[in-house]
């Protein structure tokens, strides 16, 4: 392999995929052999970097140059200003706040700045299809390390002493678990990856799996070793086809360099690892749910005990974490627990990754310290409230998570802070909600989610979110009636306590918790006929102030519905009953004379 | 039965149905028990998925086959051959269990003489099945380790009947799979007492428990015990011979109990003709079937649920029957019918309930010694069960064998081709037998719930057969044999093989049997109903 | 495309073979035949059935439970059109109707030809550009009728 | 084996090792409701009912599914384990129509007694059109008919038909609020799998599935069960024949999966459940018949009973007692076919008697 | 492929990968060549080559080599400005390629300024 003076790292995630990306890396290459520097410069494509919005991303190294939203079209000038002659292409860089003034170097820029990336860390740093580029990070090490100077116990104890917790919502201590599965008597365990990140607005899962996937099956290693599996399955959602082929590649790499397969570095120990693809059902994160699954039948889950450590996949002790938790183990093993326990929280250890979404102005992925505030994602990482609007909530734990206002933000975050207050760490969605938000609505829109993945075993989950949405629906309607937020309560307290699967068990989270912190606006709802957000269309009235309107006559021409009549130069009126509320009217007025109230 | 009888010493089922699931390996043969013995094919599917492996051997595709590790559609009529093929493989590759032969077995090198000259690829020409099953098969069996033989009519419902049950008890006595959990050979019984009708001497050569009327002996014990003058010493007609003779004008009565010949018994219009020489015929029945219209007396009975009693099922238990509506009318338990009769006839006999004659059954049947209907009142209880304290006999041949010194014999047989064969006049075979839906002649199905979802005769044809016939699914198809023609709804389904048509037997207005023929194996008598040669055609 | 009972069974063993004596493989199986067939077509889940000895029911108990499984023919093409508030208030019904005319089928129908399915959806959540169409995954905003001829000729 | 011992309800009960809390209740007299537990077959844990309280642990857990262990507290009628139930109870009752009135559950219905134990006559959640999931009946087959709107969702059939019968002709169909019980998708059950045993029809807790020859047979507590043996084929399976005490009929024939006495561990086939109206078919025989001229007349049982032996004993004088045979019946009972032989062999003096053993 | 056995087997792949990474990261010595306009019509990318075929040949590590536009000395172009470790920042001028091997093995390999080429001196 040559010696290259310049790295230039273009980002082949999904989101960076689907804005182009893929040109803009063919006409580097192109561009880079025309000029004949192709044996200088090498182009990379890396894994995400958790800031999608503003994808396709290009760095340049040495010099750690942050591009965004490159286009096919801007790469000419790339190379010759900046790969030719050493200057950088300012109206391309990643612009902060605003101030282009000084060229940050990529960890310098905010977003990143504040973050602290263990899970993520080669995530956009390396070519996720070269082993050699995850081995020059020193991956493996950690398995090296396992597998010469360790003992299984050792390896539990090891992940115990991190305090790392299941990433994936629930929050079990994973070496706890990992001991339960490593006890269980069994000729035959398997350990599980669920990767079938269903959450609307999370890809912390994805990024892993595109990003970094040798860290998840090097996690996955360390855990079978610990634990006594030689055989491994990676669940992954089947829309996710880029993490599966990269996956796919991996586990042929790790193989090829018998990292994978019989007598792993000439030891004892041996693991066999597939990959399962989902077939789109969301209850399948579900882990008895996922084992049913992976043996081929209805993702339904089952209740516990008997625990997968000890009845798991085809009935054998089997053990489950999620992306996120394996490929934080080699980082453990490799620096010791007591480096990881010593970020976060007393009892929420290390980092934690998020997918900020929403009325925010930098969204993606973003890995912090357990016990960093909301306020800090929200404002510092972030970026801030769109268009300077004023937050409102924000809703965490993905549609199963509960929303959080003003008064939550300096909460650091940890398990235990977010179920002290209705909401849980889910797989660490974060969803941004400004004042235009209609809560009730925000609410609606998780419990159709949750009541269309339910898989129907169970009544409370089954019957009960089905009626809780029917409620919800016409309270959206004006139809709601004073006793309905009693049934609310009363629905969704009951299936928390009965349903037999996370799924049930927190899909009314949502719904309990804006009825808690935002219950005046259901009773505006149910009350006032009114949506004090103006986000519930039926409930909405588009109204023109007589005294402003100038009878222009703009309005009346772009009704869909003919709802608007009066004469030229004369104010108009809106039928009510006609009117669709497509707000045209209000856009098309040259004199803001139509309220939406 | 008698094949298991000479070769084992008895010839009922040898284990009970909890020995089915500790099968390792269920060789099923002649019986499509999902649909004659639904139950049994249910735990015949459990242990399969359990892990068992299957090997069904059926000329028709049944539901069984499905789940088969090895099927074999061999030849009808070709079941010696194929079982003596199997038992080449087994001894050619020395996969035989020489201990247990040497301990509990005779006749050995006669079995091993027949068996030398059926090569696979000898049993394969004759059996039309491939060699590489046959291998399969045989090892399959060999390597249990606890092997399991079922069959039903498919093997005993030909002419040499016998022969194919020998063969099956050759086999299990060779690879030793016997007197264990799990292993044995199973009859599954057809009829609900035919056990239990065999138990009682309901045969022309037994007394109960299958105690011999030539015997000078046992005569004196039972006219000790009935108190009566001798008894008859020679055996009696069976069955198809008293339907010869009546033919014949030989016999002039018959008295017929619950029976209905004229729909079950082969060739029927063979049947029609003899019943109709006889000088008097009474019919002891619950409907007025095809038969009892031809009586002269015909007794109204009391049917299942409407009498006490006992039947003995295909595992050897006896089982309680007991009434739960009244008869209508006047009909009246069989039982009390008979003993009325007799008492017609001038005999001093008293029996008072059905629990009577059980304790008479239980004085003079050594087998049914400890049975008592109070004893089964507590649950079924399995024969031999000489004594009042005796626990019951679930599996049979434990360490030692019925026969008087104690050992097993092999009964060694050529195949023989059978008695009727398709030719260019009659193309093809024809095979009859029991659906699910409907049992025997139907009175009593056909007049339940069944009755309307099976209501006629269909005649399976494989679809190229229909094809060359021009023939669609539910026409009307026409089947003749040398001796009577019926029709019936073509089903097209490669259930059967090509050339091949399976018809039930359970409807009077088209009997399959006005096709069969009269042809009985020689050893037991049973019908030939497996194979007709028939011609077929578009009705 | 017409198969015939052959070519499907040939087919389908040829998936079912690698996951003949493992445990697990309905669901890549029934993945395998849908990006076979573009569907589950009755036949083909017969054979499966028969193959794998897995009972019909249980096959279209899994089928019917994941949502990536279609029981019906599915067009080359998948169109969505936008039915939510914005796009409805903008004329998407209208696209809606004229693609049923052009394309003569129904909501969540196929055209005879397979090239097509026509799927109306909730939300495609580009309400900016309403009424909002996609075909597979290109998005054509702004949509009217006359424009629809175009659309639909560049997917063969 | 180490019994576990454990607390339920303040009273001390020693379980066996494998026991779930729910078969530790029953062995100590506790009753704990149930909709989708059967001890015939598999548990699904589905149904939520049996919910019961256990300290030290956080969730309730269900007593049907959750194995035992020694020093286990478990409440299954506290305070919140009966918020509990009467919630889930309310939430399945929201779809489930109230014909109890008509319905042929009425009586033995499991949800109709959880209900009133619960004291719930209706769910509180019930809007207009909730009821009725509009499904057809389906009543194209002889045997039952099932009514999908109400239908609980338990699975029980599922369970019944795939570990007892051994079919698995019916499965969960779609998910979520549109699962149903159906044969494979675009079969009715009349082309699927099903064989009609009516496993299903028994186990299912609700009215969804009822024995069509049954309904207005009886009422469950009009009935007396007759436990007795299967005619059809030689298995032997136990049958429990239920009559009405006032008609003196046949309602139905169930089994009984926890009899200790069944051969058949309580499975049956068509025949065995279905195969009964003939007794008290139209056509059944009531007197004895004699026919004379080539037609047949009713007679008194003496008459006929000396016409036969008259006429039998003059035949055996003329041409012998071999003359005479014997047919007796595979269907018969011992008793009967021990009689007919003891006839011929001892009154008549014949060795002339068989049977159709081999049909 | 041969298996990886050892931890030395691991360390192996990781040294010869380095490079690669190395490049990421700004490396221990910093090599920058003027590439403005008047920096290339002066021979800078001559410099440049000679510089990686160097770096190249000794197998050198963490060393990065970037590029920088016009900084305004264009007669003394081509510039070649090292920064090693934490040191002052060093520009030579009049850099030909023959100068290169000198300047590497001298200042990058040794930390000794190749003082005739000097021009200027940055902390």
């Amino acid at each position: 392999m040559g010696l290259y003076r310049s790295h230039v790292l273009i980002c082949g995630g999904t989101g960076c995929v689907s804005s182009g990306s893929l040109e803009v890396l063919e006409a580097l290459k192109k561009g880079l052999a025309e000029k004949g520097m192709d044996k200088e410069i090498l182009v990379v494509s890396t894994g995400c970097h958790g800031m999608c919005e503003m994808g396709p991303i290009v760095v340049v190294y040495p010099e750690g140059t942050f591009y965004c939203r490159v286009t096919a079209a801007d790469v000419p000038e790339l190379i010759e200003e900046h790969l030719y002659k050493g200057r950088v292409v300012e109206r391309l860089i990643y612009k902060g706040e605003g101030k282009a003034s000084d060229v940050p170097h990529y960890t310098e820029i905010p977003f990143y700045k504040k973050q602290h990336r263990i899970a993520l860390r080669n995530c956009g740093y390396i070519n996720p299809d070269s082993i050699d580029e995850y081995i020059a990070r020193d991956g493996y090490a950690a398995l090296v390390k396992a597998l010469t100077e360790m003992t299984p116990e050792a390896v539990i104890e090891e992940v115990k002493t991190s305090g790392l917790r299941g990433r994936g919502g629930g929050g079990f201590p994973t070496g706890l678990k990992w001991s339960f599965c490593a006890r269980s008597a069994g000729d035959k365990k398997y350990v599980i990856c669920n990767a079938d990140e269903g959450d609307p607005g999370a890809f912390m899962d994805r990024s892993l799996l595109e990003g970094d996937p040798h860290a998840v099956v090097e996690g996955m290693l360390l855990g079978a070793y610990a634990m006594g599996a030689n055989e491994g399955y990676i669940y992954c959602r089947a829309e996710y086809p880029l993490a599966i082929k990269r996956l796919k590649r991996t586990i042929e790499q790790a193989t090829e360099y018998g990292l994978l397969g019989e007598h792993i570095l000439g030891t004892d120990f041996s693991f066999e690892l597939h990959i399962k693809e989902g077939a789109g059902a969301f209850v399948c994160g579900e882990e008895t749910a996922l084992m049913a699954s992976i043996e081929g039948r209805r993702g339904m889950p089952r209740p516990r005990p008997p625990f997968p450590a000890n009845k798991g996949l085809w009935g054998k002790p089997s053990n489950i974490n999620n992306v996120e938790t394996w490929a934080n183990v080699p980082s453990i093993i490799r620096n010791g627990g007591e480096w990881y326990a010593a970020m976060g929280t007393e009892k929420s250890k290390g980092t934690k990754v998020f997918a900020l979404t929403g009325k925010v102005n930098h969204t993606g992925l973003v890995e912090v310290p357990m016990g960093t505030t909301i306020r800090e994602i929200v404002f510092e990482i972030g970026g801030g409230i769109l268009n300077g609007k004023k937050f409102k909530a924000v809703q965490i734990g993905g549609p199963s998570g509960g929303c959080l206002t003003k008064d939550h933000l300096d909460i650091p975050i940890s398990y235990e802070s977010l179920s002290q207050v209705g909401a849980i760490m889910g797989s660490g969605g974060l969803v941004v909600m400004d004042e235009d938000n209609c809560m009730v609505d925000v609410a609606k829109f998780f419990l159709e989610f949750t009541q269309a993945e339910s898989c129907g075993k169970c009544p409370p989950c089954r019957e009960g979110t089905k009626k809780m949405l029917d409620i919800l629906t016409r309270i959206c309607a004006g139809k709601g009636k004073p006793e309905d937020l009693e049934a609310l309560e009363y629905l969704g307290t009951m299936i928390k306590e009965t349903s037999l699967c996370g799924l049930g068990q927190t899909a009314p989270n949502p719904v309990l918790t804006t009825l808690r912190y935002f219950r005046d606006e259901y009773e505006a709802h149910i009350n006032e006929k009114r949506c004090p957000a103006g986000a519930c269309t039926e409930l909405t009235r588009f109204i023109i102030d007589a005294d402003k309107c100038i009878g222009c006559t703009k309005c009346a021409r772009v009704c869909p519905a003919d709802a608007i009549t009066g004469a030229v130069k004369q104010p108009h009126v809106i039928d009510q009953d006609k009117c669709v509320k497509c707000g045209a009217c209000a856009e098309a007025c040259p004199v803001k004379a139509i309220d939406r109230r | 039965m008698k094949g298991l009888g000479e070769t084992f010493g008895s010839g009922a089922m040898t284990n009970d149905f909890k020995s089915i699931k500790e099968a390792d390996v269920l060789f099923v043969i002649g019986s499509n028990t999902t649909e004659t013995h639904p139950v049994i094919g249910s735990w015949i599917k459990e242990c399969k998925a359990k892990g068992a492996k299957l090997i069904v051997c059926d000329p028709r595709k049944i539901e069984l086959s499905r789940y088969a590790d090895v099927h074999i559609r061999h030849n009808s009529g070709s079941d010696v051959a194929l079982v003596n093929g199997i038992m080449h493989v087994i001894l050619r590759d020395g996969l035989q269990d020489q201990a247990f032969i040497d301990e509990r077995v005779e006749n050995f090198e006669a079995l091993r003489k027949v068996v030398m000259e059926y090569t696979p690829e000898k049993t394969s020409e004759i059996t039309g099945v491939p060699a590489e099953l046959i291998e399969e098969a045989a090892r399959t069996y060999a390597a249990g380790p606890n092997s399991a033989i079922f069959y039903t009519m498919g093997i005993t419902q030909h002419q040499s009947g016998t022969d194919n049950v020998r063969s099956l008890a050759n086999l299990s006595l060779l690879c030793g799979m016997m007197g264990r959990p799990g292993t044995g050979v199973n009859p599954l019984r057809g009829q609900n007492n035919v056990q239990g009708a065999c138990d009682m001497g309901a045969l022309p050569n037994v007394f109960t428990g299958y105690q011999k009327v030539d015997s000078k002996d046992v005569r004196a014990r039972m006219s000790d015990l009935w108190a009566c003058g001798d008894l008859p010493a020679s055996p009696g007609m069976t069955l198809v011979k008293m339907m010869e003779a009546a033919g014949k004008g030989d016999l002039k009565s018959l008295f017929i109990m619950g029976e209905n010949p004229m729909v079950t018994d082969p060739d029927t219009n063979h049947v029609r003709h003899a019943l109709e020489n006889l000088d008097f015929l009474v019919v002891q029945d619950i409907f007025l079937t095809e038969t009892a219209q031809m009586a002269d007396v015909v007794l109204p009975a009391a049917c299942w649920a409407e009498k006490e009693g006992t039947y003995t099922n295909t595992t050897r238990t006896v089982l309680r029957v007991r009434k739960a509506v009244e008869a209508p009318g006047e009909a009246r338990a069989d039982w009390e019918i008979l003993n009325d009769l007799a008492r017609s006839f001038g005999a001093a006999w008293d029996f008072r309930s059905a629990s009577d004659v059980f304790d008479a059954i239980a004085a003079c049947t050594p087998s049914y010694g400890g049975l008592s209907h109070r004893r089964l009142d507590e649950g079924p209880l399995a024969w031999p069960c000489p004594t009042a304290d005796h626990p019951g006999t679930p599996n049979l041949h434990v360490g030692k064998f019925a026969r008087p010194n104690g050992k097993a014999t092999f009964a060694p047989r050529e195949w023989q081709k059978p008695h009727e064969w398709p030719d260019e006049q009659f193309p093809f075979l024809a095979t009859t037998g029991r659906i699910l839906y409907h049992y025997h002649s139907g009175s009593m199905s056909r007049r339940s719930a069944p009755g309307e979802f099976v209501r006629e005769l269909f005649i399976e044809i494989n679809p190229a057969d229909a094809q060359a016939l021009h023939v669609d699914e539910g026409m009307m198809l026409r089947v003749t044999s040398r001796r009577g023609t019926v029709s019936g709804k073509a089903k097209i389904t490669d259930r059967v093989p090509p050339k091949m048509i399976f018809l039930p037997f359970h409807f009077a207005e088209a009997g399959a049997n006005l096709l069969t023929a009269a042809v009985v194996d020689p050893d037991s008598e049973t019908p030939a109903y497996k194979i007709s040669a028939v011609k077929v055609e578009k009705a | 495309m017409t198969t015939t009972q052959e070519e499907v069974l040939s087919k389908v063993r040829e998936i079912v073979s690698p996951w003949k004596d493992k445990k697990g493989g309905l669901i890549p199986i029934l993945q395998q035949a849908q990006h076979e067939f573009g569907y589950l077509p009755p036949e083909v889940v017969q054979a499966i059935s028969d193959e794998m000895l897995i009972p019909l029911a249980e096959i279209y108990g899994v089928a019917t439970f994941y949502a990536q499984f279609h029981l019906k023919p599915r067009g080359r093409h998948v169109v969505r059109v936008c039915r939510g508030t914005a796009c409805h208030v903008r004329g998407s019904l209208k696209i809606l109707e004229k693609l049923k005319e052009t394309l003569h089928v129904t909501d969540n129908g196929t055209t005879e030809d397979l090239r097509f399915t026509l799927e109306p959806v909730a939300c495609l959540g580009a309400c900016g550009l309403a009424p909002v169409m996609t075909i597979d995954e290109q998005t054509f905003g702004r949509v009217r009728p006359e424009m629809l001829g175009d659309i639909l000729g560049k997917f063969e | 084996m180490q019994a576990i011992d454990l607390t339920i309800n303040g009273k001390k009960i020693a379980a066996e090792p494998g026991m779930t809390i729910l078969q530790a209740a029953r062995k100590g007299g506790i009753h704990i409701p149930t909709l989708c537990e059967h001890p015939a077959i598999p548990i699904a844990g589905a149904c939520r009912v049996c919910l019961v309280e256990v300290e030290n642990s956080p969730k309730l857990l269900t007593a049907c599914s959750s194995p035992v262990a020694p020093g286990m507290v478990v409440h299954t009628h506290s305070p919140r384990v009966l918020a509990a139930r009467k919630a889930v109870v309310e939430l399945i009752l929201i779809r489930h129509p109230l014909d109890c009135f008509s319905c042929s559950s009425n009586g033995k219905c499991e949800l109709q007694d959880v209900a009133y134990e619960l004291g719930i006559k209706a769910s509180p959640f019930t809007d207009e059109g909730d009821t009725c999931r509009d499904y057809a009946l389906e009543d194209a087959n002889p045997f039952y008919v099932r009514d999908m709107n109400k239908c609980i969702l338990c699975g029980r059939c599922i369970r019944a038909c795939d570990s007892l019968a051994r079919y698995h002709a019916i499965d969960f169909q779609n998910r979520g609020i549109r699962t149903m019980v159906h044969p494979p998708v675009g079969k009715d059950l009349e082309h699927s799998d099903c064989t009609f045993c009516g496993q299903c029809v028994q186990l299912c807790p609700v009215g969804a599935l009822s024995e069509k020859a049954s309904t207005g047979q009886g009422r469950p507590w009009e009935l007396k069960s007759v436990k007795t043996t299967c005619s059809y084929c030689g298995v032997g399976c136990e049958l429990n024949v239920q009559v009405n005490t006032r008609t003196g009929r046949i309602a139905n024939v169930t089994t009984d999966y926890l009899s200790p006495t069944a051969v058949n561990e309580g499975r049956c086939c068509v025949k065995g459940r279905f195969a009964w109206q003939y007794v008290h078919s139209d056509d059944r025989l009531t007197r004895p018949l004699i026919k004379e001229n080539g037609a047949f007349r009713e007679a008194e049982w003496a008459e006929a009973l000396s016409l036969v032996a008259g006429r039998m004993t003059a035949i055996k004088e003329d041409f012998g007692p071999d003359a005479i045979g014997f047919f007796s019946s595979a269907r018969c009972t011992n008793e009967e076919n021990y009689l007919l032989q003891r006839l011929a062999r001892e009154v008549v003096g014949t060795n002339n008697v068989d049977h159709c053993a081999h049909l | 492929m041969p298996k990886i056995k050892t931890l030395d087997d691991l360390k192996k792949i990781k040294e010869s990968t380095m490079d690669l990474t190395g490049a990421r990261s700004q490396g221990k010595t910093r090599i920058i060549i003027g590439m403005g306009t008047c920096g290339i019509a002066a021979g800078a990318r001559a410099v440049m080559e000679a510089v990686m075929a160097e770096l190249s040949r000794r197998g050198l590590k963490d060393v990065s080599v970037e590029t920088t536009g016009c900084i305004g000395m264009c007669q003394d172009e081509p510039l070649l400005d090292v920064i090693h470790g934490g040191e002052s920042r060093i520009t030579y001028g009049k850099v030909g390629p023959d100068d290169v091997p000198r300047i590497i093995a001298e200042h990058v390999v040794n930390g000794r300024v190749v003082e005739d080429k000097v021009i200027g001196r940055t902390d």
